[in-house]
């Protein structure tokens, strides 16, 4: 190990470090005027950033198995940075608002730190790597679903999530330390070998999957999402919805495929039980939401259930599928977010009943929405429908048709509320429906971004080409 | 003989013209080219028939050959079965022919002055082209199922003439009974061509009536429910036929369908189209004989209730029209009668020739019999006896002619109807006694009612005079009375057994006298009850005949509640305990378990709402539980 | 009849203590008690340290979690609550689950403890040494906990930063 | 690139074309235009499709092309054509180009709605000219989501519970159908190889039967809700009742053909030993829908729900006929598709027309409408006759190739079934009838009635050029029971191997 | 040493299971905080008995522990603000208060 492996391997993390440390600087000491570079300042970097991760880093260990990454582990860290961008962009209408602007810069850093987090977390070889990385993408972001502090609901909203928090990571820690008592190591390469599904392991792998269920939000886990999700600006809740659970989902994944794959047969079980209910739980959750984050919150947790299905296929296709498939839903649910957080900005409406007549005034943010929507529903010919269907395949191919089919019978239920929210833009008459405004040209290009994602990550399959080339690597 | 295929273009390409072009054509215009080409066509159906019959090479040993002039596959079904469109020639379907564009011929003359003046002329000469068309088609099919087809386009048409007055509720209401009964029937006619065709491998008569019925012998030993294929093939065909020629219990929709136009009537429901039946059995006599005989015996007798209960009713029927539908449908058993008790070949075939010579004279005049009361109706403006008499006086033609036709059908010799019934009767008489001697009670009946309702129009008195002095009916009207009056004067005189007999070959036709007198005693008792009844006045009870029998009157009167039971079984039984219980199903059970689905969900979705209950502990504890009942499950498994 | 060591009656008041103050810090109807409590509990297990020779990680464990996060807890008890604050007691309809449910977690968890076979390693009563616990903290191959280090200071100045974010006026 | 793409293509420019355009005359301009292209486009394939065949060009499917889209599962997209689906696209097309003219009359957000009529035809042509499983499936389901907004913004009545329920039924089919189609293509190399998507390749191999025999039924349950299958079938009435019209038009008229088309093309040419052993558990239930619906159509009084239940019984002929999987009655099958297609949408053209008028479906509240809109009354007859199988008429030929094509089964089952099917020529008899003589015959009772006009240019296209179609088929059925007969001869040949 | 590495272990999870009963139970979410406590100290306790008692001579759970405490440290200190924002916000600290947001 040398300098420069160092440097190649850990260029996503080291950046990510650079844009903080220069973003912490500028916003402490650039003067009023200075500050209002310092959102493009901070786009143009995460840009660069981004571009620059889609470069991947080659496979490789360093600091002694401490941290292991792999192109795929790279490709999902630069798909991340991609939706913390398109985050960013969406944020700048809200951070620029007065009650929030002075605190603009700890926004980005904190968002970015916990982005760091998950880089650690993904990318970790080594137990305690990933709960330093877990905590870091955990804790800061309490302070973002904060972030309106004397909005009641989301100081109310970070308590929960905080105590939530805590909770799961102590609980996961303490099936860890079952772990490091059977096996004597916590590096993720030794662990494997010393599997013999003791009893303590199984309750260790259940508590370690209990500590990600409740960052993927899997139910029983999940109980915290809507409320969080409900009280938290909007843009961290986009955040919190796409970033922190994909990072997880394939975090989770990297730790069950690469250290509990002698164990495969136990949690493969348990995750059976847990994505149906996950699945049809939110669903049948989802049905009676009025706010539409709340709604959004219930509708991740059923993504969240079929992204972890590519988990259960336990193949080189399931997991091209699974990443694929974040991907599709970190642009559906962020087109989704992008409509929202502008339209929450702009009018203050939160409620889909409000969203009533959308169309007539602002058809562009209608449309956007809908095929955020039907990319979710997973109809074609938008991404959505393809990262489903793969996904759906590499699980039967795994010989899960049962909960293929289960799956598939909550896309109906899914698809049912889905299209409630577009009855309500295009079809629901309305006295009083949202003003028209004109959005922020940030928001609009991150929009941009998103809708082309939709329609073209599914036709283009070369996306779809790409990811499984990387994955079949490792 | 290659131009007989004109004698279908004709009125097919006439069908289109005034069709479509019948918001174009003014005033007479479309009668009058409709009649030219009609004209035509007769000219060219007869040109057919006379080189039928007199060419030579029709005939191989003295019979006649079926001549197929043209057949096109229409549609390929299966590699044997297809259904091919083309002209067969043989000695009935040149008859019918000649029966078809006569008749026809004759409508659309009539008509020029009947529907003078009326909104629709054109589509009404557009829909006897059309019916024309079918017909002819019909006849000359070469196969069973494009038989169906032309079956089907003139069950359209008498649809459409029926419902001519489409502003009229009775005639709509026909015309929709009409075309659901006999449809019903043709369900019958369909699976009987699929069994037999699936046995017979071909839709072709040439193939089907082979002698020997050897197209069938696929099918021996099939039976199902105790009786052989063929016979189920041959009796379903039947019921088809049975429908159109409006067989008890089929018959209903005949009296009915009065409510179209009168020349229609005359042209569809009495000549032409409801003897369809009647020349399907005949054409595929020779495989009723081969395959399943014992079908023929059943035919007859229902032919025979048929004739006894139409003409029952037609004593009784008050509407002239009506007294005319039911004479039809009790002729019509007579002709099915007739080829039920007859046999194949020489003496044998005699029902087979009766049969086909009461076709072709009641075809004469019963079209003469209801231009004539069209006549008569066109005067009056009525359809009810009771409106009507002594007209001899203002409409000697149409009385004259009307009179032609009632001792023609009576059975009075020497007009056409005598020799034709009298044959029928003698096949009957060769059958069985019982069956002559309900016939020839029939016939008495027939001649009875028809004096009935001759004199009625004619002689006695009206009992209701509310309408302007009748007059009679102009001059394109009343020569085509005149025409038939003349062909059913001298159609008893033509050898008939020399051209349509069952196998083909001549067959000499002699009177067996003792029938003969038999029916003409009958016939003249049967018009002197009638002449002392209702010539003079109209009886104080002028309906009814039999004032002794009230409850029989009126049950036949109302033709014996037949239509009642249809309508029971279709509006109680059928809409009532299967539509409805449907509609029900549907709605309630099918696309309630969907909504209930929904609604399942909906509720469920309710029900647990509470459960996200915002406690913070609260989902602090089911994230502890969840884990350890994981774990729990997780050792256990 | 295992022989009585100090070192077992050590260990009986420690684990005595432990599980007398944690339930107590958990049952207290006063709050500040409750941090008290737990202070104790917090000695007492870095007692176990200590018995367990990790001198260094005791000392930590006193002066982070009794030395910084008691502190913490007091300020913040007294900036929200009144001193002799009581308060209700729990809702019977909470405690009977929770109950069950820790109680059934920790019988499920002493019969994992009971069921599991360790594997026997005679005991090893060395304190690391200061400067291997230094050269490990520091280490960059295996066994090196260089990485871990970085990762937390950014976790910790995220930490912070946060912090102020939330707990500033503004 | 691939001839038969352009049917892709091409809704694609007309859907940019219509997005660009300014006001309703230029949207009007280019639905028209776009409408015309395909349907010339079709008609020059099916031209030249059937001089290839005439040349001796024996292929299966013709003009194929495959391009590899997805490597790692092996799907590609792959398109061809054999007569079947030649004519499907005939009838698309067809019913597109009328159903442009059937639109005319709306003006609210007209743009959007011929945007959504043009995706929801890209997902039918596409789903037509596919020979891969998932291109064919992607279709499909471009095909059904359009009808959600499309009933739910133009439609009348309880449009938006219509809407909801005819998507989520669909969307149901729809999940049967995407399990049985991954488990095809799991099953799609038994003895090892590269699992494929490719329809002509799967045909070759043998999915292990105990396979066959669970996928089978989804995959025919799948495409059976779409064609309106017992009891999956109450999707129908509701959303046709609610769609405007050219919808309903293409709906009933080409969308539920995808139901029968893959049930056809999907469940039984790729497992030819299940459908053999399964066949009669949906023989009864597309039997009972045969006759259900014509029994349910006879009590509505809503001309839509009639016309819909029609359909229910004429779609379920449709997979009656494909179930008895002997020639005869599979090219009845479609040539019942192409005429059911052809006449439900002239059925719900001049409901459409009729309604805009009267502003009523209830036939209890219209009469004598043969008197004040007398093309559209004859209109209405014909099609009234063809759905009741007037020879001369499209219908006609379909029954009776389905009827003699049953009837070579000999065993009773299917004799029973095959009768009871042809009851069905009756009970729709009644029912025709009825409204023909409820609604166009009689007097004018609704005084109002008496100031409505006859149709207008834009109306008599359409129902013109169906009507046309209706009597070639009719008078000239070979013109398509060939092409349709001879492209049976490889599914007869996967259900006798 | 001849206490049972088991012993630790259950003291350890008493703690524990006294913190999740606190946390469950507490009306105050301070001491839900102090319950969690509770839970990492367990945690600790297990990690450096394993590491004591089976592994002494790979520092895993030793260093585990170090690093937990500091992670403890911080996490405490992002929760206290929170509630004390919650404090701020609704002028109490009681669990169940925070319910704005449900169903």
């Amino acid at each position: 190990m040398d300098f420069n492996s160092i440097l190649t391997l850990l260029r996503p993390e080291l950046s990510l470090l650079a844009i903080i440390i220069i973003l912490l600087i500028y916003d402490l000491f650039a003067g009023v005027a200075a500050k209002k570079y310092f959102q493009p300042l901070a786009w143009v970097l995460m840009a660069a950033h981004t571009a620059w991760s889609f470069c991947l880093t080659p496979e490789g260990t360093l600091f002694g198995g401490m941290f292991a990454t792999t192109q795929a582990a790279s490709l999902v860290k630069a798909i991340l940075s991609l939706a913390t961008l398109i985050v960013f962009l969406q944020a700048g209408g809200a951070l620029s608002k007065a009650e929030s602007s002075f605190k603009t810069g700890e926004f980005y850093v904190l968002t970015l730190s916990t982005l760091f987090g998950m880089n650690i977390m993904i990318s970790s070889g080594h137990f305690l790597m990933f709960y330093l990385g877990l905590e870091t993408a955990s804790i800061p972001l309490a302070c973002l679903v904060a972030f309106d502090k004397y909005k009641q609901n989301s100081a109310e909203a970070a308590a929960k999530y905080i105590l939530n928090a805590a909770l799961s990571s102590g609980i996961l820690v303490y099936g860890l330390s079952f772990i490091y008592g059977t096996c004597g190591t916590l590096y993720f390469a030794n662990v494997p070998s010393m599997l013999d599904m003791t009893v303590l392991q199984v309750a260790g792998l259940v508590m370690f999957l209990a500590g990600m269920g409740f960052k993927i939000s899997l139910v029983p886990f999940h109980m915290w999402t809507p409320d969080v999700y409900q009280g938290a600006p909007t843009s961290v809740t986009a955040y919190l919805s796409v970033v922190s659970k994909g990072a997880a989902a394939f975090a989770l994944m990297t730790v069950l495929f690469k250290v509990f794959a002698p164990m495969a047969m136990v949690w493969q079980d348990l995750m059976y039980g847990i994505i149906i209910l996950t699945i049809t739980l939110a669903n049948l959750f989802a049905i009676r939401q009025k706010d539409i984050k709340r709604f959004f919150a219930y509708s991740s947790i059923s993504q969240a259930g079929y992204v972890v299905l590519g988990i259960m296929a336990g193949t080189a296709e399931g997991m091209t599928a699974m990443i694929y498939y974040i991907l599709v839903y970190i642009l559906s649910n962020l087109a989704a977010f992008g409509v929202i957080s502008t339209v929450e900005n702009h009018t203050g409406r939160v409620n889909i009943d409000q969203y009533n007549g959308l169309y007539s005034t602002n058809p562009r943010m209608a449309f956007v929405m809908m095929l955020a929507l039907f990319s979710l529903g997973g109809i074609p010919p938008f991404a959505g429908f393809f990262s489903k269907f793969f996904i759906f395949t590499s699980a039967a191919a795994s010989g899960y048709y049962v909960l293929v089919f289960i799956a598939l019978v909550n896309t109906i239920i899914s698809l049912y509320y889905y299209l409630l929210v577009v009855k309500a833009m295009f079809i629901n008459k309305t006295d009083a429906p949202a003003p028209h405004f004109r959005s922020e040209k940030a928001l609009v290009f991150s929009l941009a971004i998103c809708v082309a994602g939709i329609i073209l990550a599914g036709i283009a399959s070369c996306l779809y080409g790409g990811i499984g080339e990387f994955t079949f690597g490792m | 003989m290659e131009y007989s295929i004109f004698v279908l273009l004709l009125p097919m390409m006439m069908f289109l013209f005034i069709g479509l072009l019948q918001g174009k054509l003014k005033g007479q215009s479309a009668g009058i080219i409709g009649t030219i080409s009609m004209s035509l066509t007769t000219i060219i159906a007869y040109a057919v028939a006379f080189d039928y019959f007199f060419s030579p090479e029709s005939k191989i040993d003295g019979i006649y050959q079926k001549i197929v002039e043209y057949n096109w596959v229409w549609l390929q079904l299966t590699e044997n079965l297809h259904i091919d469109l083309g002209v067969l020639l043989d000695p009935i379907s040149c008859m019918m022919l000649v029966v078809i564009t006569t008749v026809s011929l004759m409508v659309h003359i009539y008509s020029l002055g009947y529907m003078h003046g009326e909104r629709g002329f054109a589509r009404y000469y557009a829909f006897l082209s059309l019916f024309s068309f079918s017909m002819l088609g019909l006849v000359v099919a070469t196969n069973i199922f494009q038989m169906y087809i032309f079956w089907e386009l003139v069950g359209v048409s008498s649809y459409l003439l029926i419902g001519f007055y489409y502003t009229k509720p009775a005639a709509i209401a026909a015309s929709k009974k009409a075309f659901i009964v006999t449809r019903f029937a043709d369900l019958g006619f369909l699976i009987g061509i699929l069994v037999l065709s699936f046995y017979a491998q071909s839709f072709s008569f040439t193939d089907l009536t082979a002698p020997g019925g050897v197209a069938l012998s696929s099918a021996a030993g099939v039976s199902f429910l105790g009786a052989s294929a063929a016979a189920w093939g041959l009796s379903l065909i039947f019921v088809g036929g049975a429908g159109k020629s409006a067989m008890f219990p089929l018959h209903i929709w005949l009296p009915d369908a009065m409510e179209g136009p009168t020349p229609v009537s005359a042209l569809i429901h009495a000549a032409t189209m409801v003897v369809a039946g009647v020349y399907l059995v005949a054409r595929m006599f020779p495989l009723y004989i081969d395959a399943a005989p014992e079908v023929l015996p059943g035919i007859a007798y229902v032919g025979a209730f048929t004739s006894l209960f139409a003409a029952v009713i037609a004593c009784f029927q008050s509407d002239i029209k009506r007294v005319l539908a039911f004479s039809t449908i009790s002729q019509i058993g007579f002709m099915i009668v007739a080829l039920g008790v007859s046999g194949m070949g020489g003496h044998d075939g005699l029902g087979y020739m009766a049969g086909m010579w009461h076709l072709f004279t009641h075809a004469m005049f019963k079209a003469l019999l209801f231009l004539g009361a069209g006549a008569v109706i066109h005067a009056v403006h009525s359809n009810e006896m009771a409106e009507m008499g002594g007209l001899r006086k203002y409409m000697p033609i149409t009385h004259i002619t009307f009179l032609i036709a009632c001792l023609a059908i009576a059975g009075i010799p020497p007009f056409s109807g005598f020799f034709s019934k009298d044959e029928i009767l003698s096949a009957c008489w060769e059958f069985s006694p019982v069956m002559f001697a309900l016939m020839a009670g029939i016939a008495g009946l027939t001649a009875f009612y028809m004096f009935r309702l001759y004199y009625r129009i004619f002689w006695s008195t009206p009992t209701d005079v509310s309408h302007h002095t009748p007059h009679e009916a102009p001059a394109v009207m009343y020569l085509p009375l005149i025409f038939l009056a003349l062909v059913t004067l001298v159609a008893g005189f033509i050898p008939f057994g020399d051209f349509v007999t069952s196998d083909g070959a001549v067959y000499h036709i002699h009177i067996n006298w003792t029938v003969a007198t038999i029916s003409i005693v009958v016939a003249v008792v049967a018009i002197a009850i009638a002449t002392v009844k209702y010539m003079k006045e109209k009886s104080k009870a002028p309906q009814n005949p039999l004032n002794n029998v009230g409850a029989f009157y009126r049950a036949a009167y109302r033709r014996f509640y037949i239509d009642e039971v249809y309508m029971f079984v279709t509006h109680k039984i059928i809409f009532a305990y299967i539509s409805r219980p449907i509609k029900w199903f549907d709605r309630q059970v099918v696309d309630g378990f969907m909504n209930f689905l929904a609604w399942g969900a909906n509720a469920l979705a309710a029900r647990i709402k509470g459960f996200q209950s915002g406690q913070v502990q609260q989902y602090a504890y089911v994230f502890v539980l969840g884990v350890i009942i994981l774990i729990v499950i997780a050792l256990a498994l | 009849m295992i022989e009585l060591k100090a070192i077992h009656v050590v260990f009986a008041v420690l684990a005595l203590i432990i599980v007398v103050f944690s339930i107590m810090t958990v049952t207290t109807r006063r709050i500040l008690r409750a941090a008290t409590y737990l202070l104790f509990v917090l000695f007492a297990v870095a007692a176990l340290f200590f018995q367990l020779d990790y001198q260094f990680l005791g000392a930590v464990q006193l002066t982070i979690y009794a030395g910084g996060i008691i502190v913490l807890y007091v300020f913040s008890i007294l900036l929200t609550h009144g001193v002799g604050d009581k308060q209700d007691l729990p809702e019977k309809k909470k405690v009977i689950p929770a109950l069950v449910a820790s109680l059934g977690g920790l019988a499920l968890a002493g019969y994992m403890l009971y069921q599991e076979t360790f594997p026997a390693v005679p005991y090893d009563a060395a304190d690391p040494d200061m400067k291997v616990v230094g050269k490990a903290l520091m280490g960059l191959g295996e066994g090196g906990y260089i990485f871990p280090f970085e990762v937390i200071s950014v976790f910790l100045l995220a930490c912070i930063i946060g912090g102020i974010l939330i707990a500033r006026k503004r | 690139m691939n001839f038969l793409s352009l049917f892709v293509l091409l809704p694609l420019l007309t859907l940019a074309g219509l997005w660009l355009s300014k006001n309703l005359k230029q949207v009007h301009a280019v639905a028209v235009t776009g409408a015309s292209a395909l349907l010339v486009l079709t008609v020059y394939l099916t031209v030249d499709f059937l001089l290839q065949r005439a040349a001796g060009n024996t292929a299966e499917m013709l003009y194929t092309a495959s391009v590899m889209w997805f490597e790692p599962l092996n799907i590609h997209y792959a398109v061809g054509v054999d007569g079947i689906s030649v004519s499907m696209l005939l009838l698309t097309s067809i019913i597109l180009f009328t159903g442009v003219f059937a639109s005319w009359t709306i003006v609210d957000q007209a743009k959007e709605y011929y945007m959504w009529f043009l995706l929801l035809t890209l997902g039918v042509y596409g789903f037509f000219i596919s020979i891969d499983l998932f291109t064919m499936f992607m279709f499909y389901e471009v095909a059904l989501i359009p009808m959600y907004l499309l009933i739910g913004l133009w439609g009348s009545g309880g449009k938006e519970y219509a809407a909801m329920k005819l998507t989520l039924m669909l969307m149901g089919g729809s999940a049967f159908l995407m399990i049985g189609i991954i488990g095809i293509y799991l099953n799609s190399a038994p003895e090892g190889g590269e699992l494929t998507m490719n329809l002509l390749e799967i045909s070759k191999v043998l999915i292990p039967v105990d396979v066959q025999r669970w996928l089978f039924p989804l995959v025919f349950i799948g495409f059976g809700v779409l064609g309106a299958m017992f009891p999956f079938h109450t999707w129908s009435p509701d959303g046709h009742a609610s769609a405007p019209t050219a919808v309903s038009m293409l709906h009933a008229g080409v969308l539920m053909k995808l139901g029968g088309y893959g049930c056809f093309r999907v469940a039984i040419y790729l497992m030819p030993e299940a459908a053999n052993e399964l066949a009669w558990i949906f023989l009864t239930l597309t039997g009972i829908s045969v006759v259900y619906g014509a029994f349910g159509a006879i009590l509505q009084k809503d001309l839509k729900y009639i016309n819909a239940y029609s359909s229910v019984s004429h779609c379920g002929l449709v997979l009656f006929a494909i179930l008895m999987l002997n020639q005869t009655a599979m090219t009845g099958a479609i040539m019942q598709m192409l005429s059911h297609g052809l006449m439900t949408a002239l059925f719900f053209a001049l409901i459409g027309m009729i309604y805009g008028r009267t502003h009523t479906r209830n036939i209890d509240e219209m009469s004598g409408l043969m008197k004040v809109m007398p093309f559209l009354a004859v209109c209405y007859v014909i099609a009234g006759l063809a759905s009741l199988g007037l020879p001369g008429l499209s219908g006609f030929v379909a029954e009776m190739t389905v009827f003699v094509g049953s009837w070579e089964h000999t065993d009773m089952f299917h004799r029973v079934f095959t009768v009871v099917a042809c009851c069905s020529i009756v009970i729709t008899a009644v029912y025709i009838l009825r409204v023909v003589g409820k609604i166009l015959y009689g007097e004018v009772e609704n005084k109002h009635h008496l100031e409505l006009s006859d149709a207008v240019w834009h109306e008599r296209i359409p129902v013109v050029i169906l009507i046309i179609v209706i009597a070639a088929i009719g008078m000239y059925p070979l013109l398509v029971s060939d092409m349709i007969s001879d492209s049976l001869v490889s599914v007869i040949g996967q259900l006798a191997r | 040493m001849d206490i049972p590495m088991q012993c630790y272990l259950l003291v350890a999870a008493v703690m524990f299971f006294c913190g999740i009963y606190g946390f469950i139970t507490r009306r105050n979410v301070l001491a839900m905080l102090i319950s969690l406590e509770l839970i990492l100290n367990a945690v600790n306790v297990n990690f450096v008995v394993f590491n004591r008692f089976l592994y002494p001579e790979a520092l895993e759970g030793y260093f585990f522990t170090l690093f937990s405490i500091g992670v403890a440290a911080g996490e405490t200190a992002v929760a206290i603000a929170i509630i004390i924002n919650i404090y701020r916000n609704i002028k109490n600290i009681k669990v169940e208060n925070l319910d704005n947001m449900k169903f």
